[in-house]
């Protein structure tokens, strides 16, 4: 999809609202609102931000345990995500999933995920679902680069490149693997060099600035709805915070983080580039945090006023409601 | 009704479903050059070419690609060669295919069935023979079922195809060619109901699979001993249908709980425990597991014949809980 | 005696067995950095820098390793992350670890030890919550132990370090920072024992894991109702005590058996199944089983509450097989 | 290992030694005495041997479910692992594991494997465990062309590489996976170029080649010896026969096995290469081939008269005995 200013805008807002929604649900952890693990994204929206700003509506995302971003950027409502933090029962999964389960099938984003590479074979399955059919959907699949050792990451691309399938293979190379660094336990650099084994293209892009990640994603989006098959993308990218909440972040430096934030921060990145091009004026751009901020509070608001969910929820979306007239296993229990 | 062979009963299953919604679609090794190895996906590829996937050896990326098609609103049958494979497998099993409607509070529906051939067959040992109900038994989000006749076979298979949620269908590897009635038309089976396949009024013998049949010799071969014994196909371990079963227990007063697999912590056992805890005031001897003894399946035949429960196993259990 | 925590009893052993032994090693993810989530591993990268590996995430291949380091005749301690991972390794563990003594007709020893925290922690939702004890005591080849108290996590832990065979050592998250009496010197406890940890004679609550401090609790309370309440710590649950369990419901006459997972077809059905095939005639009431409700883990923590079993469903359960 | 008459003649004995054993074995089992399935080497002698030949005693092998050759390759005794076909007490493994879990722990061959690409990373595992003793053994890995697809393979290697331990990767391409020929599945002609993903060197080379793969496989084995890591060799070859025995071969034409049998034989193609170098007179070879014909029929004679493992056997074996003292589970049923 060519840049428009309207389009840089809306990718621009997206990015805030990844960032001040994460910044805010970093703070209700902190006042003890949210709970369980909270794996912030911030530093890396311009990635899920860049790649899903070429998708439709009824193309597929997968994520990972890392996937407020992907969410957002698949256009999921922050209200309802922040009340599934909030464990609350208007949230996204009605308080069943919590951060690492976040789905809207509505718009196609097929959930997060708490395994590790689990995103990539589904993606491909999604992929295939499109091609049965006869659609032109696309599936993408976002994940770490940790995911890359595991053997869903072989055997599930083994499989998209086989069947030439429209997926797209998002790696978010962000350098860490929870608390090791990533060449601590890999030996290639770059996993877009891992395209090789699937003879599918592989291209490594820097992923702390949206122009390009939207260009090169908007080019696999391309070849994957018009039937060339599955790339492998890697963004090479940084995460601000810590692997989730409490991360000591002893296996970094401090110097690194800040040096991090200061010149690769893909938000003042984009910025200064939408300036340049005399996109985005210094007041639409206040506009666009104020806004932004208006609707990280009223998410806040509303998962706060949202009622939990009542216990007889725990028993059910184990199995389709038509099957649960017959006597349940575990009814006898407890 | 036609006679039928078991492989031929869920063959017919899988063509007239194919047939009846475009959604479902065939995936797993060696599944189009031989129709997998006891030739049950055989004339899918000829009839519905689009719809049928050989795939490399890769049995998690199989059954990844079977979570994401169903969650994208396809309807998968997975066949995995043998049961002992899908130990390759198991986190899109128990953790994504499982869970995703639950952790996404009932958005996803994951409508894919998984078939596992399973049990001894020809002399193949401990990596080509094992079983495992119980394990997808433990896990919330599945089904399990498990035929033992080619009318059933063909009545579950068929349900559990049209089955918004994922069903683990186990087929005993040596009774695809056993042959059975099969009834004309669309005969489908609810699943989580039991079958009493014969009554009677002195004990019940609740057995899985093929210990059906082994059950069902061992009550005539026991009316010598003057008892009449109840056989309970258990058929839908989870659900289970635990209603079915305890009334017949209830009634009798004597249960004896017969699977093929090490009964330790299998499938016998929770069924025995249910038994034990819902029947109690009419339980007039202790309720007793037939089934292999806790070993990997050895290859010699010499072994492996102490090893899988036969017959007398089954009279000898009857007898003694009728003490 | 020392008061330690549960994981500070774990790293003990740990630290001793390795001085003890140099052909132990460990490996995980963020086994160095960190020590792992829970710092179990904590201190050993200083102290043995060659014997621990800090891996990619990779649990089929760090598996796979332990049991060919194992049959080359080193002692692998495996650590997985989260229980729930260990789905990424069923091959390994079910095919390769357990059965390579039987397949090799004895040739074969996988002496390793598979570390698996589980149960509900933090809130983490159904991927990183679960237990699934009774998956590996259906294997055969495999030695299950869950202990429940930082003397037994010690003395058991050294005693599967030692063992020739695999053992699936769980954690439970939830008691990784409780703290308890841990014996001085060499202490070891053998695999295969159960432990009455409280004696009673009204009535016997078999427990497992987190579950053992609460029947206790349930024991006091109970107590107030008249009620003399025996409590064994199942501990090893296979190879299973059977004699020490049965001949304490054989003395108490009735059975509670607790878990926290699951109960349809857990560890504690095979309890249950046990105990009422083998005490049936001193039973004066039914077998009855506390644990989970047969659903995923919830996120919200106003479902979890309503998921884990806490003290009132024991007492609630002894008062029922009274009746 | 340099090439001397004296290793040729062993190697090419050896590969005899596979041929007729298996030949046997397939006779045997069309007798019924011989049971469950048979995967037959024949065809791919010249890997094992290839490889096997620069191997020491105390070097580790690890197999497939195709493996009588390794097993006879690394020494294993036709006659007990004809008695292992026969089930009978006096196998290998006692009878309990038949064809496809063959093992020698007495030669550190680790046994062959029912589960395509199970050995992979336990055989990284035993190059860790020399490795950790500071041991210079080697271990080798054989499978097939069908478990590079599989995760074990990426997984496996990947830490293989990473801790750059000794041990060397052989896979056996013989262009089919059970029925299925291999390009139908794969997008890789050659298994070696999936190398790189590990940073290793990557070599094919005629399996069909006695002499062409004791080179490479020397090469690799003295590298992972020394200290240089991995070696991912992939060895193009052929099998004679079907998948497993009763195989209708639908999905190969007769013709390509002729030419493979007629042009491509790996005994036939050593045996010129020999007569060439005037390393083995026809008296010689005659005089192997009839060597060889006697063991295998002593192995039959001792597989033959051996006794069947007894009903006790069931239950031994399944922990070790030290600790079988107490109750086992298992022990109620039946
Ligand atoms: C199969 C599996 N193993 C281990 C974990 C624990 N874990 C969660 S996130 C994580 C690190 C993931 O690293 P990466 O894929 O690079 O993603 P990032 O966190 O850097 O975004 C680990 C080890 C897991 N969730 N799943
Ligand atoms: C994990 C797993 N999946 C499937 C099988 C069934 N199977 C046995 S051999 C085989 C083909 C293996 O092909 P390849 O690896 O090329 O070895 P080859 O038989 O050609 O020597 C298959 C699919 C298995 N044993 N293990
Ligand atoms: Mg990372
Ligand atoms: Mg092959």
């Amino acid at each position: 999809m060519a840049l428009s200013p309207e389009l840089c805008k809306k990718m621009y807002t997206d990015m805030w609202r990844i960032r001040l929604f994460e910044e805010e649900a970093n703070r209700q952890t902190s006042l003890g609102s949210v709970v369980g693990a909270l794996h912030m994204y911030c530093g890396e929206e311009a990635v899920a931000v860049g790649v899903c700003s070429n998708l439709r509506d009824d193309d597929y995302v997968l994520g990972t345990h890392r996937s407020h971003g992907h969410c957002l950027a698949k256009g999921a409502e922050s209200h309802r995500m922040m009340a599934e933090l909030f464990g609350k029962a208007t949230g996204t999964c009605g308080g069943k999933g919590g951060s690492m389960h976040i789905a809207d099938f509505s718009l196609n984003m097929l959930g997060a995920n708490g395994i590790v590479g689990a995103g990539i074979a589904p993606a491909t399955g999604a992929a295939l679902a499109s091609k049965l059919r006869g659609t032109d959907q696309v599936s993408v699949c976002f994940f770490g680069d940790g995911a890359a050792a595991r053997g869903t990451f072989h055997e599930g691309i083994g499989l998209g490149a086989l069947w030439k399938l429209p997926v797209v293979y998002v790696c978010e190379n962000n350098q860490y693997q929870q608390w090791v660094p990533r060449m601590n336990v890999a030996v290639l650099d770059s996993v877009a060099d891992m395209a090789g084994s699937y003879a599918i293209p592989g291209v490594s892009v820097d992923g702390q600035n949206l122009v390009e990640v939207h260009e090169v994603a908007g080019e696999a989006v391309e070849r994957a709805r018009k039937g060339g098959g599955p790339t492998l993308i890697e963004a090479r990218t940084y995460r601000f915070y810590g692997h989730s909440l409490g991360d000591e972040e002893q296996y970094r430096s401090s110097e690194e983080v800040d040096e991090m934030r200061t010149n690769h921060d893909p938000i003042q990145t984009f910025l200064l580039t939408m300036m340049e091009q005399d996109w985005l004026t210094e007041e639409e751009d206040m506009e666009i945090q104020n806004q932004v901020k208006d609707e990280i509070a009223e998410a806040v608001k509303f998962a706060e006023e949202s009622p939990y969910p009542t216990p007889d929820n725990v028993t059910t979306d184990v199995l389709a409601p038509e099957q649960s007239d017959k006597s349940r296993p575990g009814e006898v229990a407890r | 009704m036609r006679t039928l062979t078991f492989s031929e009963a869920l063959r017919e299953a899988l063509h007239e479903e194919m047939e009846r919604d475009e959604t479902i679609f065939v995936i797993g090794e060696d599944v189009i050059t031989h129709g997998g190895p006891y030739k049950v996906t055989d004339g899918i590829a000829e009839r519905f070419p689009e719809r049928i996937f050989e795939t490399p050896i890769a049995e998690a990326g199989i059954m990844g690609v079977g979570v994401g098609a169903a969650m994208a609103g396809m309807n998968p049958v997975v066949e995995i060669m043998y049961m002992d494979f899908v130990t390759c497998a198991m986190d899109e099993v128990v953790n994504q295919a499982a869970k995703m409607r639950y952790m996404t509070g009932g958005q996803a529906s994951v409508p894919m069935v998984i078939r596992l051939p399973c049990g001894v067959g020809r002399l193949l040992a401990a990596q080509h023979s094992q079983i495992m109900e119980s394990w997808f038994m433990h896990v919330p989000g599945l089904q399990v079922v498990v035929p033992s006749t080619p009318g059933d076979a063909k009545g579950l298979l068929k349900t559990a195809i049209r089955s918004p949620d994922p069903v683990l269908f186990f087929e005993y590897k040596r009774i695809y060619t056993s042959t059975g009635e099969v009834p004309d038309g669309d005969h489908t089976i609810p699943l989580g109901q039991a079958k009493i396949c014969r009554e009677g009024e002195d004990a019940t013998v609740v057995a899985i699979g093929p210990m059906v049949q082994k059950s069902l010799e061992a009550a005539v071969l026991l009316e010598d001993d003057g008892y009449d014994v109840e056989v309970v196909d258990a058929r839908s371990l989870s659900p289970l249908d635990t209603e079915t079963i305890c009334e017949s227990v209830s009634r009798t007063g004597h249960a004896v709980v017969c699977g093929e697999d090490s009964s330790f912590a299998g499938a016998a056992s929770e069924i025995a425990a249910v038994i034990g805890e819902n029947c109690f005031r009419d339980l007039k001897g202790p309720v007793v597991r037939v089934g292999s003894p806790h070993v990997p399946m050895p290859f010699s035949s010499e072994l492996v014949k102490h090893v899988v429960p036969e017959v007398p196993d089954i009279t000898e259990a009857v007898s003694r809980v009728m003490m």
